[in-house]
């Protein structure tokens, strides 16, 4: 059984310089109340992982304007301009990698790959500095896995085994992570009694589940 | 007709029936409106479904359910929701028929850059980079120049998406093929010569015999 | 839409020499009707991926027993006296392969990955013949992605889109081996009408399938 | 208390509360009838249920729901259906804390045999590879010896399932736990003496101090 905590006692988890995933593709699907506790706690120098940082004033955008984001690693930043502003000071780090990249990276590091072996980037910027091996004729990046101290992701419905589901394009990185970090925490809009949901509709088996943050009142 | 919709309505035209078709965000999402309902065509977004259907109406937005542009959406009968590993798996896995993705530049060799101009803007690649390499057919829609100046120029000056070559460059001026030999013009855009498209292109293009007229049925 | 075909019609698509990738465990989640189906066509040469090859009369091991199977791509052949009877006489090639790692390398096939990085393997007889890399000081083993000219499913539901969903621990490969062929065909135990599947239960996307057996009668 | 019940019920103690452990087919699969049910430890099969229940009534049977052996087993509350990718990423992923496995061999480094006997007996590692280099711990579950020979050697002669050191190992005879140094006696069997343990067994064992009897509460 996982006890659901309020969302302050979730943020008091999270060290300063934690390296974070957080689910979510542009605000969706990803876990609000968790983000709005981390903000006001303010504890910063953040590593964070995410599709993107969203805009300014939602979402991990949020992480961002508050400043307490040191390093993005992320897909797309084109909609927020304060993180194009803060790259470009030099207050800020950005790793920028492809988003179906980012993703397995994320997964190699939950299933215990060493890497992932992909064609995507060969020929361009992402290749620099990576090695490149040609396979049966083909070339192929090894891009290294991504692992978290806390993966934090939103989902449409638990149970209190911590069994996830998760709604239309709200699914996004937040099954993937739920993989790949010491410290799961999930935010589920409902939370059921045990046994209520089939275990054909599980994405995510309870025994990667952490903490399930209190339902809002 | 506005060159934006010209471009749309001559994409839609690549469309074959039960494709699996990806539209970026912009100019390329405008594509849908122009592909007819009985070719049963499902497009997917990138960030999670299969089977994206049309704005829904005000007041049943939901908040779970958007395209790749962070719009309000809805789904068709028999979609999907799939994960952002899903999604891509299918995208580099070749299960893709076709994307098509706006672009800043592409070259005689038919590469495309569209995701940085160093030191001006970096939004970042998102998925373009999977896109290119992986989808079975990349089709690139954009206006033919940015400020005056030929968006299809010799090599590209701006960092690539991919080092593949694109299948298809449409613009408002014309329809372009990139093959080994180069860019081959298809088709000139409504009440354009190919005198006029090689006048707006900085980059060579190969003309093969007589170049017709898009054709944009209504 | 997609057709749904009789068993035979599906049977009479197969070449002799093909590469098949066969859903189940133990011949569960396994497409039985399908099986039967080339049996009774006895087109031969085949290569079989599958977990295991069954037992002998059972599931895929009907195809073992009617000595259509050159290869077998399997990580298990313990309760399959025939399977074992025919490698030792040489009429028949077992590549054993990791659990693991085969469904890995299938995905890997089936997502456009060039390789598969596991550490499962390591120092022991799989390790043979294969690339090791050592990545950040940990050893890990190039296993190369499995592509089939078929794959061959067992589904719980599917729509006339495509759309599958598993049952229980009928799941196994089938939803991988989805990603991994050429040519899918599924065989479901029910076929619904369009649009009734929530999106969300959807496991296979229908796009990825390519005819289904219609039911049985 | 014949041999096999003797391991189960000492192996079952090792099992801590809310842990995920995979059970092999055979003799390890009897450990779940000795963990109390108030641990709330889930067992995952691994062709795909975490959450595994115990045999059903007579003609409650359900052809899609098995164990790894192919018998019919039932799910618990809170049970969750995966596929082999979500299985064995559990698995190699060091999301899995407990694997018990029988064995044929396992030798002073620790190394445990248990798949093929070359020219005799090819069954395949199946999942056995990948839980022994990704469970957090990996516990060999075994009879002492097979037709009079031990079991716990030297080195091992047959294959090796995995390059890495095995937790403990648990016969009828004795707890024994593979270290840096060798192989540690922890605990001797029920009425069985240091001297008898060593007696059966080929490989060096390390003894420190009083080795206690194991305590097999009913």
């Amino acid at each position: 059984m996982k006890r659901a905590i309020r969302p302050e006692e979730a943020a008091e988890m999270i060290p300063e310089g934690a390296f974070l995933l957080i689910g979510g593709f542009m605000g969706v699907g990803t876990p609000h109340r968790l983000i709005d506790a981390i903000v006001a706690r303010g504890v910063g120098g953040l590593t964070l992982v995410n599709n993107d940082t969203c805009r300014p004033g939602q979402g991990v955008g949020k992480l961002i304007d508050a400043g307490l984001v040191d390093k993005a690693i992320v897909s797309h930043i084109g909609l927020n301009p304060v993180t194009q502003k803060k790259m470009i000071a030099g207050e800020m780090q950005v790793e920028l990698v492809p988003q179906g990249t980012l993703v397995e990276r994320i997964r190699a590091g939950g299933v215990g790959l060493g890497g992932v072996l992909t064609p995507t980037g060969v020929g361009t910027l992402v290749e620099e500095g990576k090695q490149v091996l040609d396979i049966d004729g083909r070339k192929f990046l090894l891009e290294k896995p991504i692992r978290g101290d806390f993966a934090l992701l939103d989902a449409r419905q638990a149970d209190y085994v911590g069994n996830l589901e998760y709604s239309l394009t709200a699914h996004n990185f937040n099954p993937i992570m739920a993989l790949a970090a010491d410290t799961v925490i999930a935010e589920p809009h409902h939370i059921m009694p045990v046994g209520v949901i089939s275990p054909d509709a599980v994405k995510t088996p309870g025994v990667l589940v952490d903490y399930l943050l209190e339902r809002a009142h | 007709m506005d060159a934006k919709e010209i471009i749309a309505r001559r994409v839609a035209q690549e469309v074959q029936p039960g494709m699996l078709v990806n539209l970026g965000i912009g100019l390329p999402s405008m594509v849908a409106n122009f592909v007819p309902d009985d070719l049963h065509v499902f497009f997917q977004a990138e960030n999670g479904v299969i089977g994206l259907g049309s704005r829904p109406p005000e007041g049943m937005e939901d908040r779970d359910l958007t395209d790749a542009g962070g719009g309000f959406v809805t789904a068709v009968p028999g979609a999907a929701s799939i994960d952002s590993a899903m999604s891509f798996g299918l995208i580099r896995g070749g299960h893709l028929d076709m994307t098509v993705l706006g672009g800043l530049q592409v070259d005689e060799k038919g590469h495309l850059a569209n995701w940085m101009v160093p030191g001006k803007m970096v939004p970042g690649m998102g998925g373009a980079m999977d896109l290119v390499a992986g989808a079975k057919r990349v089709v690139v829609a954009m206006v033919h120049t940015a400020k005056g100046n030929s968006k299809i120029v010799p090599e590209c000056t701006l960092p690539l998406t991919a080092a593949r070559r694109v299948s298809l460059i449409v613009t408002e001026m014309a329809v372009i093929e990139p093959t080994q030999a180069g860019l081959v013009l298809r088709e000139r855009g409504p009440g354009v010569s190919v005198e006029d498209v090689q006048a707006a292109t900085a980059a060579r293009l190969i003309v093969q015999g007589d170049v017709p007229e898009m054709t944009l049925p209504a």
